[in-house]
């Protein structure tokens, strides 16, 4: 049953859902339409949740996640009659950062669960200096979260008294405006001010993330409904092709290729 | 009093959410003649008064039994149309309240509302009519398109009772209209009160006690809502029938 | 302003008004009765008597109706207790006529002593003191109201007069003792009258002057002079 | 009478001292707030030309103007402010005027004033799931401003209420007694003289809405689109939320400059309408005379 | 005399009054469930005590756990924190605008106050964020200056406005009277404002005040950048803590819908809410007492 | 509650007493030197009128004084009136018996006619007349004052009395003319004082009761009777 | 007036920026007496008073010129300490304008302002006594901890009456004490009043010539800024020396 005023927009493909992919998405809907001028592209945020949700609902064509889809949400969307079909469309690396005064080099997977689960408290553990690690953490909501989650902590508790922020960007700024502070951060916001450490002495970089010789790697997804047709489809694939995946790279990702 | 009295009240009780506040009050009110109500603060002149053209029923909680009949109706009977009691039965405040409008549209008001007027010119004709009677139209004629805020106190509440008088109500109603006024405003009110009662029946609270000797015709002594003595004026003030009247009036009460 | 009041107060002083020429023309009447041997009229006048009593009972009751209603003060005060005095005095100048009226009935009994000359003089000048002072109430004429106090003094020497020649008619005969007595007691009742309306006369002053005169005493009662 | 003496007492000091201590609270939070202000100005006033207010956004939000967002937010504005005002000032007027119980006026009071204390996504998930789903408006400039109208609905009743109630009783009466019903009444006297708070109201629930991120995040605002709205279905850009974006998750170091003119300009926007509220007020009170 | 009712005298617009109020009172309360119903299935699932009282928030945790304890201590200590700031010093300048100021510098002040109550939230988090964290990191030797403090500050900087309008209308609102009876019994400006005008004005300055902590209660933003986000149980003011709100603003949009995660938000909300009624109840109980 | 104005009234109340007192006293006194002959009691009589008469300017002036002041009704109207009338009475009464002193010096020219009995007598029911009004005003007794009303009726006979005794003395003897006269009209003047006690105690019972009782009406004037 | 009096006023002149509200006011109050002001309204009556404890200086914009003294000593003087002035001149409104607080603090207020209580005893002691003074302690003796406001209007005004004098001063300035109460407690604080002129040097003003009448010993009428008459009460109001006091007090004015 339907209110008389909903209607199919034909033309309009409408993206929502983490906010990690909204630059990717934004730039390719803003090239994408000037050449296409019939089509018209609406990109909304709203976190990765949301994006899958839209998928479910039917509130969007596609759904932005920096996650893969959970087995409950797929069973929700089945039972919906909902089939969510997922594209990766670009990769991303997780640069470990620490304060620029921070003489810390290089560090291993264990120490970094060490320090966030707790274990390790006080830089001197790690040769610094004898001052407190202040740990910097994206929320645990967040699809980078769970990725960081996945490859590092492993199933282990996060430290309670870890800073959780809401973006990448937050966690740049707290980590550059903290004397002992470490967090970790997609590669786009890498900027001055930081200092960036190898992890298990691999520096990421597009090849170590693409070949995944760096550890800490995750890939960015859309979700549609049953595989893209369409606009849809056609938009997904301009992400895909080479300047889509130019994109990727300008804004800061690491593109598939 | 042989003629039909104007108002007649008949063992009316009044009560604010159940508190009795009115008690088995009787009173005869003739046509054309002033009646003052005087009594200590919170014996029930106001409920009184209030109850006369319903404005009480505003107030939650407010029952009555009893009969109030004016020209023999029960205003309290369910046939009755509040508004257009109210339009019959005028009132006017202690303290004047005219509309934040021009002099003339505060008189305008209740013939607009109560569409009394077919043209323009008899809207005027008839605000020009109301503000001579309040004794007021020489002061204001010129300036009929000023605030109503502009007047003095004394003249707001003559504008007050000229545009309670527009609508040609019979009675009218006042709830210590001179309370705020200094002695020259008051002695004009009272003046024009006395003049109005050639036209009006006129129901008059005041905590003035000199007040109602020298407007009155007749005057009610309410106590704890009770009505103690109601008499003709002057006899109520040389020589009261009730001891407690008596004290009352020469302040040796309470 | 023109005031409400100020209509009842014209009411009130219409009525003294009438309470004075009604109190005049019984003291006139009682007077012809006396000089023409009149029984009936005589007798009329004792009836009218009612009349001014019920009268002055209203103008009381107005005066006190007044203060209760008006609170009246300074000029109207001074009107009101005025106008209460003045009542009253009148009042008892009209039982004094009736008096006379009454005396005349009885001298009736008696023959004639002497034709009555100097009696009516008296009373005309009563009656002449009366519209005086009338007037000085209603043209708040201080000045008219003293010369009435002089006038008393013509009918006291007037009666002092007449009781001397009474006297000697009495002294002359015996049988004139009786009527004789009469005759000076009407004479005094005269004097008596003339002395009302000199009170009246000094309310009316006290009114408009806010002074008391009476008794001879100029009272100095304002406290710092003006 | 002794009422010479010196003016230099203990009891002047303490009141000297006060003053000061006074003052320096005062000037505690004119500073900080001064600092806020010059921050986002210092900040924000770079990329702030005429280009800024009349283009679309380009190279990934990283240059051009922000023409939609501003257009975007005044129409959800326009919408709240179309949805929540006569709703709002009505309610109002039945509350004051109508109702019969007092108590459950009471009781709604307490509820309205409990729900301005709500975090204002909640107000976003309440039209996600009613507008946008239940009510098929889609996520739309519709959605979005019913949204934010909600958000401000209770603020537009309570101040509408405040305002119907300074209206004088006496007012009241007088129009009653002169035998108006009680709508005449309403719509004659007491809504002609409380309209100067009414609007006061209205316009500072405006900035509240032109500033709120969480309702619409979700019911209408896009971060990004080319096309101007054509109708109430269409989604929009909305100032707060390029903010928002820009600053958490803008890549480009440029875009943090562009976040804090966006602010500039939000306020000044907001300053606009304030103003404007600011003036209703000043004539609104020198009018009132009762 | 003709009072007859002959059918009554009532327009569209005043019959629709009736059900217009209904519609809107419809919608507050449609929130009010939107919280109750949607947060139900968290209270029923993780049980209300476990819930309220319990100790650790891992939502996406396995098994997750929905203790929002933490979250209740930080969402005062933050407001609490804000009163502490945004009360003292509010409450001061505006007895400085309303008493002792020029009548310039009050119309100047009062405008600009109420201008900066209206600049979004996240600005101010970031102001937190990159210009008072530092500050408070150097100022008081801490490992992080995104802490309780912080966000009370910024808060109490947020409430400030709200505290100080609403306060200067309380002052202003006190009649001259009672001034006037102070001077005249020898009292000074000084004395006359402690002692009496303030007190006079202690019902409107609480009511700024309630406003002021609701304010600060349901903001989201700013907290959520600006306290830290920890989540354990804050021991200071010093720690960065994660109070209610900004765990509801920061992930509300990543929680799977349908799930327990999702529940347990909106059972945030309620909780929130209810804390606002409790709050309002109790603001109304003394304002009526401070009337008497 | 106890008023300030009560002690007003009070004073007042002293001063109408004193007032009465002084004038019973002057009475008294008055009969006594005409009864012993002695001349210099009357002198004494004649002069003491000017008390009397500063006092009743002073009363006069009191009344007017609280009439302005104190906006007195209803009883305290009616006392205040009342007292101002009852004064204007006292001061006549004194003033009667200025006059009988002055009489009995004229007397003294001529031998006495007869040793006084009766004149005395009634001089001795005025005073007491008056001394009852006092108490009836005091203790605010109706009854007592419609008592006094039914006393002026015995003086009224004894007057008569009197009269005719007179009368037979000077048919008698030429000689007894000029004082006999003189007799009447000392009787006379007693019996006037009786009448102003009169009209004093109708102003006691008005002021009690609120109703007139003046010239033998009862007027009813309540609205509709309680 | 043998003594000195207490106030001597002399050539005092008023202005609200520049515009004269008092023109060459001459007056000598005596002590322990009560005068009263009366006069139509903006006469300048509360500018007068206002001027006695120099409560206008908080008016902006206010000057005089010309000499006001008390005890011989010109309170606009340079060494004058107005706040030592006020303590010594108490003032009472026209509303009733207790503190919000309870009826004890009410009281304590002036004399914890002005330091005058060394213990809580005596400070009890004072504030009893000045209750009993205006005949307030029996009605509220058992109730010194409930709020001022829970009293009636006219127990309020005594309140502040007794907060008033208190702090003992030599002269207490009324500015219409009895506008705002009934009947009943208009009469209670009439009758304060007369009691307080055996302690107190006493300035009323009041819009009620009555109450001028009953309460004054001596009355000043004023007009358009100038005094008109005084005179002893009882002369003023039987027979005033000037025409237009006459006519104001009997109301034909205006
Ligand atoms: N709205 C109301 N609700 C409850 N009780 C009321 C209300 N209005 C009046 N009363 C009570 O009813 C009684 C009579 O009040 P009313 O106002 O009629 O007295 P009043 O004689 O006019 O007094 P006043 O002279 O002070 O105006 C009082 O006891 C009062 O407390
Ligand atoms: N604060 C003020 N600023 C300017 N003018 C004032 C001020 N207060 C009073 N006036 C003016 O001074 C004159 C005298 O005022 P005042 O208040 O003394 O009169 P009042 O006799 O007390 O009148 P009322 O009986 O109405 O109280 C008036 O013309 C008034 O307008
Ligand atoms: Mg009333
Ligand atoms: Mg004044
Ligand atoms: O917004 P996210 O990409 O962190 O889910």
């Amino acid at each position: 049953w339907k209110w008389p005023w909903q209607q199919q927009k034909s033309n309009v493909v409408s993206i929502q859902g983490s906010t990690t992919n909204l630059p990717i998405t934004q730039k390719a809907a803003e090239d994408y339409m000037k050449v296409n001028k019939d089509i018209e592209i609406s990109v909304r945020g709203g976190g990765s949740g949301v994006g899958i949700a839209g998928i479910i609902d039917g509130a969007c064509d596609i759904g932005n996640s920096s996650r893969a889809i959970k087995s409950k949400e797929i069973m929700n969307a089945r039972a919906k009659g909902v089939n969510p079909h997922e594209t990766v469309i670009a990769r991303d690396g997780m640069a470990i950062v620490v304060h620029p005064s921070n003489s810390l080099k290089n560090i291993t997977v264990d120490q970094i669960q060490a320090i966030y689960t707790g274990q390790i408290k006080r830089w001197s553990q790690l040769g610094g200096a004898d001052e407190p690690i202040v740990v910097v953490s994206r929320d645990t909501s967040s699809g980078t979260y769970e990725v960081f989650n996945e490859l590092v902590l492993k199933g282990s508790k996060l430290r309670t008294d870890c800073i959780m922020t809401v973006s990448n960007r937050e966690v740049a700024e707290t980590v550059k405006n903290t004397n002992g502070a470490i967090g970790y951060v997609g590669l786009a916001f890498l900027s001055d001010g930081l200092n960036t450490v190898t992890v298990e002495g691999i520096t990421a970089s597009n090849a170590t993330i693409n070949n995944k010789t760096y550890k800490l790697a995750r890939e960015l997804y859309v979700y549609t409904n049953g595989p893209p047709a369409g606009n849809a489809k056609a938009f997904i694939d301009y992400i895909l092709s080479e300047a889509g995946q130019k994109i990727v790279a300008d804004v800061g990702y690491v593109p598939l290729r | 009093m042989s003629e039909e009295p104007k108002i007649t009240v008949r063992n009316f009780n009044a009560y604010y959410s159940g508190k009795m506040a009115l008690k088995d009050v009787n009173i005869d009110i003739p046509e054309n003649k002033i009646m003052a109500m005087i009594g200590p603060s919170g014996c029930g002149k106001s409920t009184f008064l209030r109850s006369l053209n319903r404005m009480n029923d505003l107030i939650e909680g407010f029952t009555v039994t009893g009969g109030m009949m004016i020209d023999g109706k029960n205003i309290y009977d369910k046939d009755v149309d509040v508004t257009k009691l109210r339009r019959n039965v005028g009132m006017v405040f202690q303290k004047p309240n005219p509309f934040p409008k021009t002099i003339f549209e505060n008189i305008a008001y209740g013939l607009k509302i109560n569409k009394l007027c077919k043209s323009r010119d008899e809207l005027s004709g008839k605000v020009e009519e109301s503000l001579k009677e309040a004794g007021l139209w020489e002061e204001v004629k010129d300036e009929l398109n000023k605030s109503a805020f502009a007047l003095s106190g004394g003249q707001q509440q003559r504008l007050c009772i000229a545009r309670a008088m527009v609508v040609r109500p019979e009675i009218i109603l006042m709830d210590e209209p001179t309370a705020s006024l200094d002695p020259i405003s008051t002695a004009k009110i009272e003046e024009l009160i006395q003049e109005l009662k050639k036209s009006y029946t006129i129901v008059i609270v005041t905590h003035n006690m000199q007040q109602a000797a020298r407007v009155a015709d007749r005057t009610a002594f309410f106590m704890l809502g009770e009505m103690v003595e109601y008499s003709d004026t002057s006899v109520m003030f040389t020589k009261p029938e009730k001891k407690i009247t008596e004290e009352y009036i020469t302040g040796r009460f309470g | 302003m023109e005031r409400h009041f100020d209509e009842e107060l014209k009411a009130l002083k219409k009525n003294i008004l009438n309470m004075a020429s009604m109190v005049d023309e019984l003291t006139g009447r009682a007077i012809k009765a006396l000089k023409e041997r009149d029984e009936a009229l005589a007798e009329e006048v004792e009836k009218a008597d009612e009349v001014v009593d019920l009268l002055e009972i209203e103008i009381d009751k107005q005066c006190l109706d007044l203060m209760a209603r008006r609170q009246p003060l300074a000029i109207d005060l001074r009107f009101i207790t005025s106008v209460m005095k003045i009542n009253n005095d009148l009042e008892r100048i009209g039982d004094l006529a009736t008096t006379i009226a009454h005396k005349s009935r009885i001298l009736l009994k008696y023959p004639p002593l002497k034709p009555l000359i100097d009696i009516p003089r008296m009373a005309d000048m009563v009656r002449e003191m009366i519209k005086e002072s009338v007037n000085a109430l209603v043209e708040r004429d201080s000045v008219k109201a003293m010369k009435i106090i002089e006038m008393d003094n013509e009918v006291d020497s007037l009666y002092v007069q007449v009781f001397r020649e009474i006297l000697t008619y009495m002294m002359e005969n015996n049988e004139n003792i009786k009527s004789g007595i009469e005759l000076i007691l009407i004479a005094k009742y005269i004097e008596r009258m003339a002395d009302h309306v000199t009170n009246i006369a000094e309310d009316i002053v006290y009114m408009i002057e806010g002074k008391t005169i009476k008794h001879g005493f100029e009272t100095i009662d304002r406290a710092g002079g003006a | 009478m002794e009422i010479t003496g010196n003016k230099k007492g203990k009891r002047e000091f303490q009141q000297s001292l006060g003053f000061v201590a006074l003052q320096m609270c005062l000037l505690a939070v004119i500073i900080s707030l001064g600092v806020l202000l010059v921050f986002i100005f210092v900040k924000g006033i770079g990329v702030i030309n005429p280009d800024f207010f009349i283009k679309f956004p380009e190279d990934g939000m990283s240059s051009g103007g922000i023409f939609p967002a501003i257009l975007g937010t005044l129409l959800l504005s326009l919408v709240a402010v179309f949805f929540a005002v006569p709703m709002g000032v009505l309610t109002a007027v039945w509350l004051v005027e109508y109702s019969t119980s007092y108590k459950m006026v009471r009781i709604l009071r307490i509820g309205i004033n409990s729900l301005a204390g709500v975090p204002s996504i909640v107000f976003g998930l309440f039209g996600l799931a009613f507008f946008v789903k239940f009510m098929g408006f889609g996520p739309s400039l519709l959605s979005g401003g019913l949204s934010l109208g909600v958000l401000i609905l209770p603020t537009v009743i309570r101040t509408s209420e405040e305002a119907l109630l300074t209206v004088p009783v006496s007012f009241k009466e007088a129009s009653l007694g002169l035998g108006a019903t009680r709508w005449e009444t309403v719509y004659r006297i007491i809504l002609p003289n409380s309209i100067s708070g009414i609007l006061t109201g209205i316009i500072l629930s405006v900035g509240r809405a032109a500033g709120e991120t969480a309702p619409i995040l979700m019911t209408g605002a896009t971060f990004f689109t080319m096309r101007l709205p054509n109708s109430l279905f269409s989604e929009v850009m909305a100032l707060p939320y390029h903010i928002y974006a820009l600053m958490t998750e803008g890549t480009h170091p440029n875009q943090l400059a562009i976040a804090y003119g966006t602010a500039v300009v939000l306020m000044m926007l907001v300053l606009v309408i304030n103003s404007i509220a600011i003036y209703i007020r000043i004539m609104a009170r020198r009018a009132r005379q009762w | 005399m003709g009072i007859k009712d002959k059918g009554m005298r009532k327009n569209f617009i005043e019959r629709m009054l009736g059900p217009i109020a209904s519609m809107s009172l419809v919608f507050l309360l449609g929130i009010a469930l939107t919280l109750i119903i949607t947060g139900m299935p968290a209270f029923r699932e993780v049980g209300v005590l476990k819930f309220i009282f319990g100790n650790e928030w891992r939502p996406t945790f396995d098994p997750p756990y929905f203790g929002i304890w933490p979250l209740i201590v930080a969402s005062f200590i933050v407001t609490f924190g804000a009163i502490l700031f945004a009360v003292p010093i509010g409450v001061a300048s505006a007895i400085y605008t309303a008493e002792i100021a020029s009548p310039g510098v009050r119309e100047t002040i009062k405008p600009v106050m109420e201008l900066l109550a209206s600049i979004p939230s996240v600005v101010f988090g970031f102001f937190g964020i990159v210009f008072i964290s530092p500050i408070l990191q150097k100022v008081l030797g801490l490992p992080t200056g995104l802490n309780g403090l912080n966000a009370a500050i910024i808060l109490g900087l947020m409430a400030v406005p709200t505290v100080a309008s609403i306060t200067e209308d309380a002052i202003s609102a006190v009649s001259k009277d009672l001034r006037n009876a102070s001077y005249a019994l020898g009292a000074n400006k000084w004395e006359t404002i402690v002692k009496t005008v303030v007190p006079a004005a202690k019902s409107g300055i609480f009511t700024a005040v309630i406003l002021g902590v609701s304010r600060a209660m349901g903001e989201t933003m700013t907290v959520l950048m600006a306290a830290g986000g920890a989540r354990g149980v804050p021991s200071s003011i010093f720690v960065p803590m994660r109070p209610m709100t900004a765990t509801i603003a920061g992930e509300m949009g990543e929680a799977v819908i349908g799930s327990t995660h999702y529940h347990a938000l909106f059972a945030i909300g309620f909780v929130l809410f209810a804390i606002n009624v409790i709050f309002n109840l109790a603001a109304e109980y003394v304002k009526k007492g401070g009337n008497k």
